[in-house]
């Protein structure tokens, strides 16, 4: 967090800090989302580590200047180690009276607020629902540094020589607004106007508009015309481990593992899906790496593409198929056919707030009941979890691999805060990935098509097309030999061993790690998924106050990492925080039999580092 | 030399798996297997290539009696799991067999988008007018008035016609045959099985425990010259125990067909309507006509080829191949911004 | 005596709920938005009396804006829903707006049953070729070749036409508006709304930020008259600027229809089919005229009524209750064998 | 259990016991169900307590002959209290081979084994599997009281005068069977020729026929033909509460629930569903009650049934659902649209043995955790079960009083053994139940569409048609005005609210009652749903050992009762025996942190009661 204090030790129009959060807040139409992103490439390419917060509206297009079309974009930045978008904002740039009235209470008090005056007319404060200008009263600047600058005009002036339409024109105000936050954190503007100049490569007027426009917010902090109260901020670079970097969503890493994973078992994928948010992403994406040798299908529903990709492994490729919550609620009796036929599978989802149709736009983790328990029938399948966008490479090749070798279906969670959230990447060379080739059966000697690997219990995966193989399979029960069979005994051990199929992977994924702190104490968080960030966080910060706490950070959830237990109970206490009403924690202690407590946070935002900061000192363990 | 002998040729029996037939005794759907076993033998189909999928139903148990690959998935679903199949493995031979209820109440979102996509597949619906295996309710296609289960005062639905429904969702090959049709269903199903894309079959199949009969006017050795009409492709739409039944198009306006005989009130073949299987329009009445009225359309009532799903879809992704070859990850990775740390 | 002041008459506006309307600026489902306010005023209808039934997509945002009963249901599903409220509540007045991809992607099946049934409602098909909400993926309507985020180099599937699909599923109204259409529309809806069963109502909508501009061709003021044809029962099948193009039957055994002029080759208006709403095929092929060789028809193409589901089935059971009596709970657990232990 | 050891005592072909357990098995065409019910029939007007379970194959009509089309009827009864169909048979009646191969298992040693020889044929013999005819040997001999009737050729000769082809005559060889067991059980034979005489009233040429054969059969018991290893045994009258009884089985007990729970709530119930097997009895049943204002429809599948209801509850009749696993977990999606927009909907869930189609006819309780957990978001419901088809009157009235009060879906657990099994059920009084009728709101004054109750937190529920209460739901969140909110902390809100709306029902049913034993002690034996029978009889028999068990049984299974915690904690130990592979072990493990322990069967077959009493006794409690 940016260390405001220190502003005093360093010259007025110089501060020095470790961090910074800034947001960009405007209407839907003003282009906030791009600007946040050159922003984080800027901040990337300055050596500091970062990570990203969007906040899209959930309509469309809403009309322009409510409060339910504003979009922002948050970036935590800084020298060290950066773990979540922050919780609260050090500067707020504001482009309407509607982006004022839904992100002003994330500001922090003494927080710079830069507002653009000229976007706050009699309309739109009324669009916003103000009732009075908040500018007039005294309100605004008794909290806050306020900025007060008219960028619609300076804008329009700065772009006035490209000849552009004034609703063109004012279209590059987020790059005016940018250009004054680049001077304000010392950016190179040169990434920034290289994508300007590739983007509207056909229209030179408009990258020329945005260009002036950017270097005139920039000529703005530079020159006398900017107040007192606002000044450059010198954060210092990360140490950041060497290597080739770049931004990363959870989107685009789950969308490459999944190709990765396919290449390292050698198989072609077939992604099969329906469009949802904040799942389609991984969709869009994918749909472009045909030359990747990546078939795409969007099919008629979210039954037909669970179907097509079970098809698709039926035939000896790699099935996927992806949704969220709604739509993963649909797959369940194809994911039982999976189950039954012991079929391999993955199945993404990327949650969101329910239930129902929910909060679609919003991220929640709730949908972990539905991955682990959430089929007709004793219907064990493998869950995996992504805590981070960067972590979505390794656990998504992890799901294949899983998936493959076990000839099982497995769900892997994300959600659509990782999905849409960027950090910046150490780009593994893949060349160095250890791949895992399928072995399809061959073979007629002996083989049965339910006989069993000994230590996998894998069944063997046979490609139709394959001679002296042909055999049939259903989702009636069956015995080894692959025949329906109603015989009780054999339904028993068909049960047995499916359990124990699932069971088995325990032993060949990684103990339990704790991600900070030691084995044993008084207090252990233990978190998964995009909780992560705040978790860490909030555990570092403690521990760094000399407090007995560590953070334990799932990525398998079903089933359990073998340790898990032994490792839970040598605490005195188990905080589980989610953004649900308690579903990992079920889990834990129906397994473990122990007394663990729940965090709860379901508004369908991520955890403020204060939130699980304040719930650690409430055990009694913290005393 | 490396002397090849050439493959003994397959019979009928060789594509009956080892599993015991487990439907009611005097079910049509025996008749239907053995026509399928049959065609297969007739066409050199080779076992391994071949894959039968289906639902849940009677009907949908056809891949266990089969010797080739087989899938026996979940009700409805066939369609949707067949065109992953295609997708995975476009060399393998696809046939499908689904029940009336399987593909057109539970299913039929899969069955009008299989078709509306071409899949390349032949696509058996057996149609009995009954749920077999959950013991007897009306299914969509059963006839308004039919006691049943769950309509003890009979039914009130109209049904669904399968061959209209097929070519109104955008079908490419529409035929139908019957379970005791046992001299004409090998024909029909070689031509599906050589149309590229999907080739909807309807079969008319008796249910002997829970609808028996209810084909008995079509089928019935001494009714069915006249009540059933073989059309076949540049052939007048000619019927009847003398064959000097025909169709006509009534000349007012109503797009209507008629029944003429030959000889009476000065009709004769040219009058006839000559059947036209390119021509989605004539289908749709052909695959109209009802018992009593009028005969029942037999034989493939529709047929105009397209590109079919496989086709588009994987030509797509062989296209953005250069070269035929696939694009390196590690590059993919690192496309866009990105920046060295040291 | 007690004096009944008439209830005044309700303008359209009295329509519109207290809610926001967050469409995109430009979108088309303002025009339709306005067009269905309208119609319910010119109608006299009331607010109680009048349900919104949608499913999700940007259309089915509908119901939360109209100051009537409303039910904004789940992807697909709101022909299910729609069939569960009509039996409970016959009396209700029930509308259903969906989209393309809500209607025939997801929901295709039962907006077939729906149709199947003839439940009484009107269905409202916003059909901008695209799905607005999700930004933009290809639909079931989209044409091919359509790029989009999930076909980038261009959609291959056939679409499905609506109408031809309803006709397809049996339905008995089958009508095309589009959102420009404001003066056309007030009318057809209300004879959607005068048909017993499902009225099925296409409405071409155009989609700002998606799909921009696929209507241009048949909506564009000064191209509309020779691109659109407005079919009347009984009424002669011309249009275009002059009113003297016309749809005749090609005279070749193709059922296909073609474009003549008055006055051109001898062509008067006896060559002209006249429209008739009651024949199917008619509908079916005014239905598949697709532009740019034909113009799209719009207006009324199919409307031949058939009892409604809701009166079908609680026909049934009011049949079953003798003398309008509900039987008594307590008798029926006593039918049977019983017998007393004392 | 038969007192086989008796028998000494009374004279050679008189003996006592106080219950016995007999079956018929044969081919599907031999008409075993309906012999079965005929002697359940004839055993309740002779004043005993019994407990039926019928087993059909899972084909049609399998060929005849084969091992799969056999089909069985099983009945339990006695003097005294009769809680499950039995473990072991004490007479085996077999019309076949087949029926001998798939059900000898079952007959105790030393039993009475009764058999057709006439249709040991080559050809059945072969048909059923057998390489040498088991008749021959004296393997059978050795082990059990063989009678070896030839039945067929007795039938024929007995209905000889009726004029009958010889396959329609060789039909009555059921009722030849019946006859015989009806003279060593003293049955009166009228209530089963009074049935004869009504099914057959237009054929009676059959009618005769059967008759004539039920009485050859009984006949040959009591002429001297009777082989003296058999003879009649003599089972007292149980003492049962008075009243009028009849047999139900749990699909009519399910089926009038519901009628009776809409008569009580004062609402039209609109059944919706999809056939599926052995849920679709309850459709059936029910669409033969339009007499009762009861609308059925068969809907195109699961998902549009669900819908259908929900649309049925909106529009303010009562909707309810039904199906089976895979149906069911097809419904998921549309459950948590009525869970979001707060409707009630009644949901019946016949559970099958899974996954996926698995074996559909036979019975299984691994539904658990698809009615908790299985959708997606945080999604509660409550969750009620069905201990037996006797229980089903009353727990389905429970569930449509949940379901209404509280605006709520409700699942109903019920099985393929309740669905199937038949007991006499003592007819109650439905006009003293005490009504509950439905309040709609009607009154515009302070309206919200989401506002709430202040006791059961439930929201208004408005009929459409009503004036001036016009308003519009959905299943995006929204706030208690009704209105869509994508407000964070009105997203908490109504998530925390539904939560405890479904929680604060603990408060309104019973607190949870020891079935049999103590309030604390050693070993608590804790199950749910059709387990009751043998769960019950294994604690009795052990309790009168003198063991400190107590059974507990559950028909509240979500929210849970709200004193089983304290419960559950007053014992050393916790069974749950469970027919899946620990789901209420997980629920309990995880609510209350306590070390139960599981007794897990899924072979498709309702416990032994063996099973139950062994696993108590490895108990380290029970030493
Ligand atoms: C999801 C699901 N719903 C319902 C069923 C029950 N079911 C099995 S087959 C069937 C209908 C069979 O009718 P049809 O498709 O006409 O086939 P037939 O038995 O007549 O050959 C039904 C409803 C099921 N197995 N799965
Ligand atoms: C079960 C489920 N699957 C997918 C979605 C995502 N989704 C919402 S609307 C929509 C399609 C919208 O297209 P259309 O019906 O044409 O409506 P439009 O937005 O174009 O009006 C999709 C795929 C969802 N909400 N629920
Ligand atoms: S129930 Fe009917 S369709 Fe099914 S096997 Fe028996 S006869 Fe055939
Ligand atoms: S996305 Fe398209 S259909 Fe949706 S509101 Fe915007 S313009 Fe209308
Ligand atoms: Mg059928
Ligand atoms: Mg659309």
């Amino acid at each position: 967090m940016a260390n405001v204090a220190a502003a005093e030790e360093t010259p007025a129009d110089h501060r020095e800090s470790d961090s910074a959060v800034v947001r960009f807040a405007g209407d839907s139409g003003d282009g906030m989302q791009l600007t946040g992103s050159q922003f984080t490439l800027a901040t990337a390419l300055a050596g500091q580590d970062l990570t990203t917060f969007p906040d899209f509206p959930a309509e469309i297009r809403a009309p322009a200047g409510t409060t339910f079309g504003v979009s922002a974009f948050q970036i935590n930045f800084g020298a060290r180690n950066i773990m979540t978008a922050g919780d609260l904002v050090d500067v707020l740039v504001v482009m309407n009276p509607a982006a004022l009235k839904t992100n002003i209470e994330d500001l922090k008090p003494h927080g710079v607020l830069i507002l653009d005056v000229g976007a706050f007319t009699d309309r739109n404060l009324q669009k916003a629902g103000y009732e009075a200008n908040p500018l007039e009263g005294s309100d605004l600047d008794d909290h806050y540094r306020v900025v007060k600058i008219d960028m619609s005009r300076l804008t329009l002036e700065a772009v006035k020589e490209h000849g552009l339409s004034q609703k063109e024109a004012l279209r590059s105000k987020n790059m005016w607004a940018l250009g004054l936050v680049y001077w304000m954190y010392g950016r190179k503007r040169k990434a920034t106007t290289d994508w300007l100049n590739a983007k509207f490569a056909k229209r030179a007027d408009i990258a020329g508009a945005n260009i002036a426009a950017l270097d005139a917010g920039h000529a703005f902090g530079e020159t006398a015309e900017m107040p007192a109260e606002v000044g450059i901020v010198d954060i210092g670079v990360a140490k950041i481990e060497p290597g080739v970097y770049r931004t990363v969503t959870g989107t685009e890493t789950i969308a490459w593992g999944l190709a990765a994973g396919a290449e390292l078992a050698g198989l072609q994928m077939l992604f099969c899906s329906y469009p949802i948010t904040p799942a389609s992403a991984i969709l869009h994406t994918l749909a472009g790496m045909k030359d990747h040798n990546i078939v795409t299908f969007q099919a008629e529903d979210e039954i037909a593409a669970a179907c097509a990709a079970i098809g698709v492994s039926y035939a000896g490729s790699l099935g996927v198929t992806s949704s969220s919550g709604p739509g993963i609620a649909l797959k369940g009796e194809a994911i039982g056919l999976a189950i039954g036929t012991e079929l391999p599978l993955v199945i993404v989802n990327t949650q969101r707030a329910g239930p129902s149709t929910g909060l679609p736009t919003k991220t929640e983790q709730s949908d972990l009941y539905l991955a682990v328990f959430g089929r007709n029938a004793d219907a064990p399948l493998p869950v995996l979890s992504i805590s981070s966008p960067t972590d979505g490479f390794d656990m998504t090749i992890e799901a294949v691999r899983i998936a493959t070798k076990y000839m099982t279906p497995v769900i892997l969670l994300s959600d659509g805060y990782i999905a849409n959230a960027s950090e910046p990447w150490l780009i593994p060379d893949f060349d160095k990935y250890e791949p895992f080739p399928v072995e399809f059966r061959t073979d007629p000697e002996g083989f049965l098509p339910f006989g069993r690997d000994d230590t996998t219990l894998a069944r063997p995966w046979v490609k139709p097309g394959t001679p002296n193989l042909t055999h049939r399979i259903g989702g009636i029960e069956r015995n080894p030999q692959g025949t329906i069979s109603y015989d009780p005994d054999n339904h028993q051990l068909m049960t047995d061993l499916r359990h124990q199929k699932i069971a088995g992977i325990a032993n060949d994924i990684p103990e339990q790690k704790v991600d900070q702190g030691t084995e044993g104490g008084k207090i252990a968080v233990v978190g998964w998924g995009s909780t992560f960030g705040p978790i860490s966080r909030a555990v570092y910060d403690l521990r760094s106050e000399g407090l007995d706490v560590s953070h334990i950070h799932l990525n398998y959830i079903w089933p359990l990492p073998r340790n898990l237990g032994e490792l839970l109970g040598s605490y005195e206490h188990v905080l589980v925080p989610e953004m649900n009403t308690g579903q990992l924690l079920t889990l834990l202690r129906s397994q473990y039999v122990i007394p663990a407590k729940g965090l709860n946070k379901v508004n369908g935002k991520p955890f403020k580092i204060d939130e699980i900061v304040n719930a650690i000192r409430d055990l009694p363990g913290s005393k | 030399m490396n002397v090849q002998t050439p493959p003994e040729k397959l019979t009928a029996k060789d594509f009956a798996s080892d599993q015991e037939v487990r439907w009611c005794p005097g079910c049509g759907d025996y008749a239907i297997l053995k026509g399928v076993q049959r065609t297969l033998a007739d066409i050199g189909a080779t076992p391994e290539n071949t894959v039968f999928i289906s639902g849940i139903g009677c009907a949908s148990r056809f891949p266990y009696y089969m010797e080739t690959y087989g899938f026996h998935t979940i009700h409805g679903r066939a369609p949707a799991i067949a065109t992953g199949v295609k997708l995975a493995n476009p060399d393998l031979d696809i046939w499908v067999v689904s029940g009336d209820g399987d593909a057109l109440s539970i299913g039929g979102n899969h069955t009008l988008h299989m078709l509306r996509r071409n899949v390349d597949l032949q696509f058996l619906l057996f149609n009995n007018e009954v749920y077999g295996l959950t013991k007897g309710q009306y299914s969509p296609t059963s006839r308004t008035g039919m006691r049943s289960p769950t309509t003890p005062t009979g039914s009130t639905d109209s049904p669904v016609n399968p061959c209209q429904f097929a070519l109104g969702s955008g079908a490419r090959f529409v035929a139908r045959s019957a379970d005791v049709n046992q001299k004409q269903m090998p024909g029909i199903l070689t031509r599906a099985k050589d149309h590229k894309g999907t080739s909807f079959v309807e079969i008319l199949q008796n249910c002997i425990v829970y609808n028996d009969g209810v084909w008995d006017s079509l089928t019935d050795k001494a009714l069915k010259a006249d009540s059933q009409i073989h059309v076949e492709h540049g052939q007048p739409l000619l019927y009847g125990k003398e064959n000097d039944k025909g169709l006509r198009l009534k000349n007012d306006g109503s797009f209507d067909l008629e029944i003429v005989t030959l000889g009476e009130n000065g009709v004769t073949e040219a009058d006839i309507l000559v059947h036209n299987e390119t021509n989605r329009t004539l289908a749709m009445l052909l695959a109209g006509l009802r018992a009593p009225s009028f005969p029942t359309a037999m034989g493939v009532l529709y047929c105009n080829p397209a590109p079919a799903h496989d086709e588009h879809i994987l030509g797509l992704v062989a296209e953005a191949q250069s070269d035929g070859k696939v694009a390196s990850l590690n590059d993919t990775l690192r496309k866009g911004h990105s920046w060295t740390v040291d």
